[in-house]
This record gives structure tokens, C-alpha cells and sequence, in this order.
């Protein structure tokens, strides 16, 4: 096995682990945790696949910087409506179904 | 790149058991700490793969600021640290670990030959305006992604600190301003020593970008971390929504330096050869500031919410 | 012969490491354990670096770990006095 | 002067820093502007297109693979105009609609911002540059729900949620792609791409989390909250216009890769599923605008009935239309029953009673719009269905036909719930209704145009058919 497809395995558990955590855990903060995890497998499977040659790939390197300033602009915006809907209901899970109300 | 060593067979195996430990932890508090040592691990793991920009924007964005951040959401969200039963939890572990097995088959399919754009990057770096092949594409070859991105990370800043609430008056009314134990001096005097050091690290980092690893995500993180300890040890930040002419700086300037091209005739974002190099650095030291505001502003604009 | 000198010293800071990283799981409350990682931060991470500043390819690279060096003393030493803080708050009975 | 598709994408940009900076109502001037700039851009590029075929251009001037490549044909064009349109509405409505500063202040750069990001999506030939502009779409979109405050910050945080998995799966399959091909230019990974497994795993990723992010069933929960307790012009494009970014990205990728052809009945059941489960939905909603929302859920359905019918031109033709005539349709009914919300205090399906008399421009855009959601001739909704059926006939899909028949039928009666409430007599002492006259004539210019969809079809089809690869 090489560095690349090591480091490509990885990134596809962790992409698995984190995305079945953001659907099962019902703390939000622990849905952010959850999909940073899984944002973090992605960017190893897009960076790792690059380091196939002598060097590494600069252009998923920027896809991924990119990715990552993206994801902390996301979870900044979840984590501030999470303590907006604790400091609103006190809670900090959603409710199972919304759908039928009035 | 190098050879798969014990040393990277160890790390991966620590990271993938970090997340299914942070995930599982019972205590918040315990998965938030277990996630920023997974993001100081998995920076490690990019420097094995010979990804130096990509560890330097982990370590200081995913692991320190989402960290900080969720850290300090935690303290603002007492007593609603009660994880309810998990929700489907089979049916979607089902659907995950399928995820997971075909990702593995995929990678394993994958052929050896590398089939990335090295090649390309490198036949074209010296038309780019910096010699660092990483700032090259995320600043020229593909600024584009990057104005956009420029974008995201104000709007970011623009929904949580334009329209969130005013801040409560009333200090002790305000639990998470209540939590903070005062800090005392050491924090206090090594804030002092340490803040003119990360601006330096900044700069450095700013500079460094247009021919080695660095640049101005980097820098703009470096100097926020400052922010955020400032913050801690209590200085206070100006308020967020005071941030607003500061924070839209990159996101205009590139847009201005991208449609002055069009209306030159040329192609939205098409710098010229002598020109990038100035153009970059102009678009470099201005996105410096406006990252670093906004995720300074981000954390110091938390305060504004219970 | 530098380079066995090299060995011996990144060998004795990683017995401080395993000493530390024991203490911290089996010492009994904040302050002891507080101890056992201070010994592994400060002292194994010296003499860690002291063995990499040996094999170090040029002088620059070897004043560089030393100043990575202080700039971790400086930071664990704050950390761990807002650690120590925390915990003597926590064990007093709250005020007022 | 920049380039038509250059300016559809940064004027709005640009002006929502502009809006910014001003603060306030005053964002409604930069707005404005935005609206002229972006109508007039892509009737420049519709221009472009007739006359010398499709748009290509290379952002940088690098040319893919290296660079970033826009690309602007006839299925683009089809929902610029829709933005375009949708969004040039929207904005007059919402100059009306905001009186207090704060909310305005909210509103127009996050406004803007996400029409920027939708034009970006709608004009890009780079899957990592759309999942950028999808970013940017998604978050001022979870901007725009959270305005609404209270009951809206859930909603507000569920689809932040969804949003933030769904990109994620979707830049899964783009990493694979990437890996195995080394380009993200879509033309280039078309000409490259096979069938093997690794293909097919990558586009499963991106086709889940872009439907996931279209709110299709059973991934659908987090859309009615969202939509219906955003406010009023804000409801109108995340409902038109935000769901359509990511079909339309779907779609593309559909008909430019091979790969998953074969699964086409599982897209079209979840469609028919959608289609079903929307409009039974609809028919119990308490709410006007909770209504109005699962029948987006219904409506988003046909489109992906289409696929397993793909790649025949009646098909891309029917779901093109059908994402059209919906998005007209869809956002008079949302800026009407904003308008009912904002004159009545509230919007409870039984309190609509006498409508017809309180308000009666706004009750006919509702009626007007609603048949063509219905489908009823000669509206745009008709002819989207009508162009799905003959698709379906021409394949033997009996199936297809079935559902489209019971999803009409179920939209009829939801439709008529609102519209019989409207003509029966008010309450005694009911008081009359007011409301700004902008509100009520903007949203009866869209509905007039969703049925004039239906008189003038042949020519955005021709655009379509002239044009399609």
C-alpha cells in the first residue's frame, strides 16, 4: 500500500464515521463536531489521491484550503443559531417531526 | 511523495479512532478537546502528504478556531449537554458503513499513476505572479473559487454579526460572561508577549505565501488566534458589527481587481503577467485583514448573543 | 558519535513522556496530575529537542527548535497555572 | 464593459457590499440596481447565445482544466431567465416589504449574495466552483430563514444542517472525480468518464447530497419549516429559485455522465413518492404558507420524474419546464400569501374566508398561479406536464402517467381549498384588509407570467431544443 492510498482510506472512515454521527447525535454541537469530522475525510480523499506522484498535487491543496475556510464559516453560522435556539427554548436539539403544526 | 511508513499506519489508525471516540464521548466537553487534538494529528498527517499550506490552515482554523468556538458555545449552553436517545441509529449505520465500503472500494480502484493537474500548475507557475504552486492556484489559476469564498466567509460574518440581537446590558444576566473565572496575571502577561509575536508569525506567514508554504488564510488565522486570546484574557474587542468595513475588504477588493480586468478588455479575473504579482499581494494583504476580522469577529461577536 | 549522543537524548525525554503520560492517568486529582505532565512537557520536550538540534542539518534549524522550545515553556507554563486556577476554584465552596 | 455572464454573476455581488455599507432600507437602491443589472445581462447573453451558439468563458483567461471555465447553453439560460424574473420580483416585493430598518439591514446583502451565488451556480462548468457557489447559496439562504426570528431559528438550523451534509456528499463524488480523471471541467469529465464503479460511486454522492439539499423524500423534512417561516420575499426564492440551483446541478450531471443511467426508476420513484406525499401534505397544511411549502415538496417531484426518462429531449425538455413554470408560479403564491400574512396578522387557512372581497388582487394571483400549478391550460404548468407526459408515453412508462394524473388531481384540491375559502363570504364584522400595492401588483405580475409561460412556450423551448448538447 502507498502513502496515497493509505491516507485516501482513512479520509473515506472518517468521511463515513462523521457523516453517521451528524444524523444519530442529537446535540447540535456535536452535529457541528460530527460534520467537521466528515469535512476533514473529504479533504484527505481529495488531497491524498494527489500524492499518487513524485509531488503532491497543489490544486485539491487550494480546493482544500478553500474547503476549510468554508467549513468553519458554516459551522460559526450553526454554532450561533444553536446558542440562539438555547437562549430561545433552552434546548439544544431539534425536535423530531415539525410538521404539522400550526 | 515518501513511503508509507509505521509512522503514518500509527496516525491513521489514532484519527479514525479519535473521531469514533470524540463522537461517542458522553461528555461535550470531552469531544470538543478529543476534536482538537484530531485536528493537530490530522495536521501532521497533511505534512506527511506533503501538504505544508493545508496543515498550517487545519491546524490554526479547524482544530483552533472551531475549537475555541465550540468550546465557547458549550460554556454559553449550560446544562444542555444531555445527549437524547440516538435517532435511527441502525437503518443510518447501515447506510454509513455502505457509504464507508464503497468509498474504501473506490480508493482501492483508483489506478497508481497520478492524474492531478501538477503538470499544468507547474508548465504555467511563472505567468501566475508568485512561485508557490498552492498560492498560485488558489489566488490565479482558480482565484475565482477563491473571491467566492471571500464571500461565503463575510456573509458568514454578516448573519452572525449584522443581524444577530444586541447584547444584554445587564453583565449578570449573562451566563456566559458570568462563567469566565477572571484569569489572572501569567495569562495576561504571556498574552502580552504572545500577541506581537503572532502578528509577526502573520506577516511572516502573508509573505512567505508568493514562494513557500504560508499565505493570506494562514496569516489572517494566525492574527485571529490573537484575537480570540485577547478576548480571553479579557481585553475587550471592539463589537462585532463594528467590524463592517474591515471585513468586506478582500471580498471588494478582489471583485474590484477582477472586474477592472473585464473592463480592460481582458477576462474577469485575467491578470497580466507584470502586473500579478503586485495585484496578488494587493488581493493578499487586504484578505489577511478581512479574515482575520471575521474570524476574530466571529468569536468576539458570540458575545452579542444570550 | 553525534549521533548516537542524539539518540541517548530523544531516549531519555521519551522516558519523561511515558513517566508524564502515566502520571497524568494515575494520579488522583488535578494538581498531582498537573505534576507528572509539566515534567513531560518542560523536561522531555527539552531534551527531545536537544537531540533533534543535534542532528539538525544547519544552525538556523537548531535555533529554530530551541525558540519552538520556549515558545512551548511559555505557553504550558500559563496553561498549567490556569489549570491549577480552575481547580483550586472548583474545589473551594462557592462565594456569595 | 465586462461580459454579459460576468456581470449576471458579480453585479449582485458587488451590490450586496454596496448594501452593505449603506445599511438599512437604503438597500434597496443597490437592490434595485441589481435587478436592472441582472435582467439586462442575461437578455445581453440570451442575445450572445442565438447568435453564436453556446457562451464559454474562461475565468483568468487559463482554460480548463487548469482554470475555471463558465459555460452558458440553453438549459442555462433557461434558469438564469428564472432567476432573473423570480429575482427581479422578489426584489421590488421586497422593497415594499420591510419597514423597519433592521430587518432591511439583514436582507438586501444576504439577498443579494445569494442571487449571486445562484447565478454562479447556474453559469459554472466547474463541479468545485459549484460547490463553492452552493456554499454561498446556502448560507445567505440560512441567513435569510433566520430573519424570521422565534419559530424560524430551528428551521433556520435544521436546513444549515441539511445543507452542510448535503455539500458534503456532493464534494465527495467530486473528489473522487477528481482522483480518477484530474480535471473538474464537466465537458472534459464527460469525454473522459466510463462507467466502472469508481464513477458510479461518485456520482451516487454527489446526486444524494444534491437531492438531500432539494428536500426530495424522505430527505424532505427540513424544507416546509424553512420555507414557510422565512419572510415573505425571502420565502418566494428559496422556493423558486435556491431548490433549483441544485436540481439544475443534478440534471447536468445526469444527462453530461453515463454512469448511473440505469437507476433512473429510483430518482423517478422518489419523484412519484415526493409528488404524492407533497400533495397530501398540502391538503392538511393549517397554514397558507406551510401549504404553499409542501406543495414545492410535491411540485420538485415531477422534475425528477423525468429521469429515469432521460436522456430523450421531450424529457430534459419537461423537467426544465416544469423547474421554470414552478419557480414563476410557486414564488407568486409565496409573495401572495406573504401579502395575506403581512394584511391579516396571520395566515390560518380558516381566517381566509372572504379573501375574494378583502383582497381581491392578491386572490386572484393566488387563483391565476395556482392553475398553473394545478396544470390547467394555457398555463406554464401545463405545458411542463404536458411535455412529461408525452415523454412518459413515448417510453411505455405507465407509471409516470399515473402519478402525474394523482399529483394533478391532489393539487387541484389543495389549490381549491384556498381558492373556495376565498370566494365564500367573510365572516360577519371581518375587517377589510390593506396592503401596500407593491406587494399585491408584484405578486399578480408573476402570476400573470407563469401563465403567459404557458402562450409563449415555444420559444424558451426552442432555445432549449436549438441547444441542447
Amino acid at each position: 500500500m502507498t502513502l496515497a492510498t493509505w491516507y485516501a482510506l482513512v479520509g473515506a472512515l472518517l468521511a463515513a464515521l462523521g457523516l453517521h454521527g451528524a444524523v444519530v447525535r442529537r446535540h447540535l454541537l456535536r452535529k457541528v463536531l460530527a460534520l467537521n469530522l466528515a469535512a476533514s475525510g473529504v479533504f484527505l480523499l481529495l488531497v491524498a489521491p494527489g500524492a499518487r506522484g513524485p509531488t503532491t498535487d497543489p490544486v485539491p491543496q487550494a480546493m482544500v484550503i478553500t474547503g476549510i475556510v468554508v467549513a468553519v464559516s458554516a459551522s460559526a453560522l450553526a454554532i450561533w443559531l444553536a446558542r440562539r435556539l438555547h437562549a430561545e427554548t433552552g434546548r439544544a436539539a431539534l425536535p423530531d417531526a415539525e410538521d404539522d403544526r400550526a | 511523495m515518501g513511503e508509507l511508513e509505521a509512522l503514518d499506519l500509527l496516525l491513521g489508525l489514532a484519527l479514525v479512532a479519535l473521531a469514533w471516540r470524540l463522537l461517542a464521548a458522553p461528555d461535550l466537553f470531552e469531544g470538543i478537546v478529543l476534536f482538537v487534538t484530531f485536528g493537530l494529528l490530522l495536521s501532521f498527517a497533511w505534512v506527511r502528504l506533503g501538504a505544508p499550506d493545508v496543515a498550517l490552515a487545519e491546524a490554526a482554523i479547524g482544530a483552533g478556531l472551531t475549537g475555541a468556538l465550540l468550546l465557547d458555545a458549550r460554556g454559553a449552553m449550560p446544562g444542555a449537554s444531555v445527549e437524547g436517545p440516538a435517532r435511527l441509529r441502525w437503518p443510518v449505520a447501515v447506510l454509513a458503513a455502505a457509504t464507508g465500503g464503497v468509498l474504501v472500494a473506490a480508493v482501492l480502484t483508483l489506478p497508481a499513476a497520478p492524474a492531478g493537474l501538477e503538470g499544468a500548475v507547474a508548465a504555467r507557475l511563472e505567468e501566475s505572479g508568485v512561485a508557490h504552486p498552492v498560492t498560485a492556484v488558489l489566488l490565479n489559476f482558480r482565484g475565482y473559487d477563491t473571491l467566492l469564498e471571500l464571500g461565503v466567509l463575510w456573509l458568514a460574518w454578516l448573519a452572525v454579526a449584522a443581524a444577530g440581537p444586541r447584547p444584554d446590558p445587564r453583565p449578570e444576566l449573562r451566563p456566559d460572561l458570568r462563567a469566565e473565572a477572571p484569569t489572572g496575571p501569567v495569562l495576561a502577561a504571556l498574552v502580552s508577549q504572545l500577541v506581537p509575536l503572532l502578528i509577526l508569525v502573520g506577516a511572516y506567514l502573508l509573505w512567505a505565501g508568493a514562494h513557500a508554504p504560508g499565505g493570506a488564510f494562514q496569516a489572517g488565522a494566525i492574527l485571529a488566534g490573537g484575537g480570540v486570546l485577547l478576548r480571553l484574557s479579557g481585553v475587550p474587542l471592539p463589537e462585532a458589527a463594528r467590524a463592517a468595513p474591515v471585513v468586506g475588504l478582500g471580498f471588494a477588493l478582489f471583485l474590484g481587481v477582477g472586474l477592472a480586468q473585464a473592463a480592460a478588455g481582458r477576462r474577469f479575473l485575467e491578470l497580466l503577467p507584470a502586473q500579478a504579482h503586485d495585484l496578488l499581494v494587493l488581493v493578499e494583504v487586504a484578505a489577511t485583514v478581512s479574515i482575520a476580522a471575521v474570524l476574530a469577529a466571529l468569536f468576539a461577536g458570540r458575545r452579542s448573543v444570550s | 558519535m553525534l549521533e548516537l549522543a542524539s539518540s541517548l537524548f530523544v531516549a531519555a525525554g521519551l522516558v519523561f513522556f511515558v513517566a508524564g503520560t502515566a502520571g497524568l492517568l494515575r494520579f488522583p486529582d488535578a494538581l498531582t496530575r498537573l505534576h507528572a505532565l509539566t515534567k513531560a512537557d518542560n523536561l522531555g520536550l527539552g531534551l527531545l529537542f536537544v537531540g533533534l538540534a543535534l542532528r539538525a542539518a544547519s544552525w538556523s534549524v537548531a535555533v529554530r527548535l530551541l525558540v519552538v522550545w520556549l515558545l512551548v515553556l511559555f505557553a504550558s507554563t500559563t496553561a498549567c497555572h490556569l489549570v491549577a486556577r480552575a481547580a483550586l476554584e472548583a474545589r473551594r465552596p462557592p462565594r456569595g | 464593459m465586462p461580459e454579459p455572464v460576468v456581470v449576471a454573476v458579480t453585479a449582485p455581488l458587488a451590490l450586496a457590499l454596496a448594501a452593505s455599507l449603506l445599511g438599512g432600507r437604503r438597500g434597496r437602491w443597490p437592490g434595485l440596481l441589481a435587478a436592472a443589472a441582472v435582467v439586462a445581462a442575461v437578455a445581453l447573453l440570451t442575445r450572445d447565445v442565438v447568435a453564436h451558439g453556446p457562451v464559454r468563458h474562461q475565468v483568468g483567461g487559463w482554460g480548463a482544466p487548469l482554470g475555471i471555465d463558465l459555460f452558458v447553453d440553453g438549459l442555462a439560460l433557461l434558469f438564469l431567465w428564472l432567476s432573473a424574473g423570480v429575482g427581479a420580483a422578489a426584489t421590488v416585493y421586497a422593497t415594499a416589504y420591510f419597514h423597519d430598518d433592521e430587518a432591511a439591514g439583514a436582507f438586501w446583502p444576504a439577498w443579494l449574495t445569494l442571487w449571486g451565488g445562484l447565478q454562479a451556480v447556474f453559469v459554472t462548468a466547474d463541479l468545485f466552483n459549484a460547490y463553492v457557489g452552493l456554499e454561498l447559496l446556502g448560507l445567505a439562504a440560512v441567513a435569510l430563514v433566520a430573519l424570521g426570528g422565534g419559530r424560524a431559528i430551528g428551521a433556520a438550523t435544521r436546513y444549515l444542517l441539511v445543507s452542510m451534509l448535503g455539500s458534503l456528499l456532493y464534494l465527495l463524488g467530486v473528489a473522487l472525480l477528481y482522483a480518477a480523471h484530474g480535471t473538474l471541467d464537466l465537458s472534459r469529465l464527460a469525454a473522459a468518464a466510463g462507467e466502472d464503479g469508481l464513477e458510479r460511486a461518485a456520482l451516487a454522492a454527489m446526486l444524494a447530497g444534491l437531492l438531500f439539499k432539494t428536500a426530495i423524500v424522505p430527505l424532505h423534512a427540513w424544507l416546509p419549516p424553512a420555507h414557510a417561516d422565512a419572510p415573505g420575499p425571502a420565502s418566494a426564492v428559496l422556493s423558486a429559485l435556491v431548490v433549483k440551483a441544485t436540481l439544475y446541478l443534478a440534471l447536468r450531471l445526469w444527462t453530461a455522465l453515463p454512469g448511473l443511467a440505469t437507476a433512473g426508476w429510483l430518482v423517478g420513484a422518489l419523484g412519484a413518492a415526493a409528488v404524492l406525499w407533497g400533495g397530501l401534505h398540502a391538503l392538511r397544511a393549517p397554514r397558507l404558507k406551510l401549504l404553499v411549502a409542501y406543495s414545492t415538496v410535491g411540485q420538485l417531484g415531477y422534475v425528477l420524474l423525468a429521469f429515469p426518462l432521460l436522456p430523450s429531449s421531450a424529457a430534459v425538455a419537461g423537467a426544465a419546464y416544469q423547474a421554470l413554470a414552478h419557480g414563476v408560479a410557486k414564488a407568486a403564491l409565496f409573495l401572495a400569501a406573504s401579502t395575506v400574512l403581512r394584511a391579516a396578522g396571520g395566515d390560518r387557512l380558516d381566517d381566509l374566508r372572504g379573501l375574494g372581497h378583502r383582497l381581491p388582487v392578491t386572490a386572484v394571483a393566488f387563483g391565476l398561479a395556482g392553475a398553473s400549478i394545478v396544470g390547467l391550460p394555457p398555463s406554464g404548468g401545463f405545458v411542463a406536464k404536458w411535455l412529461l407526459l408525452t415523454a412518459a408515453v413515448r417510453a411505455g412508462a405507465w407509471w409516470v402517467v399515473l402519478v402525474i394524473a394523482l399529483g394533478g388531481l391532489l393539487a387541484a384540491a389543495y389549490v381549491l381549498r384556498v381558492v373556495g375559502r376565498s370566494l365564500a363570504p367573510a365572516h360577519a364584522g371581518a375587517p377589510p384588509l390593506k396592503a401596500p400595492r407593491r406587494l399585491e401588483w408584484t405578486a399578480l405580475a408573476l402570476a400573470l407570467a407563469s401563465v403567459a409561460l404557458g402562450l409563449v412556450a415555444a420559444w424558451p423551448l426552442a432555445l432549449l431544443e436549438g441547444l441542447a448538447p
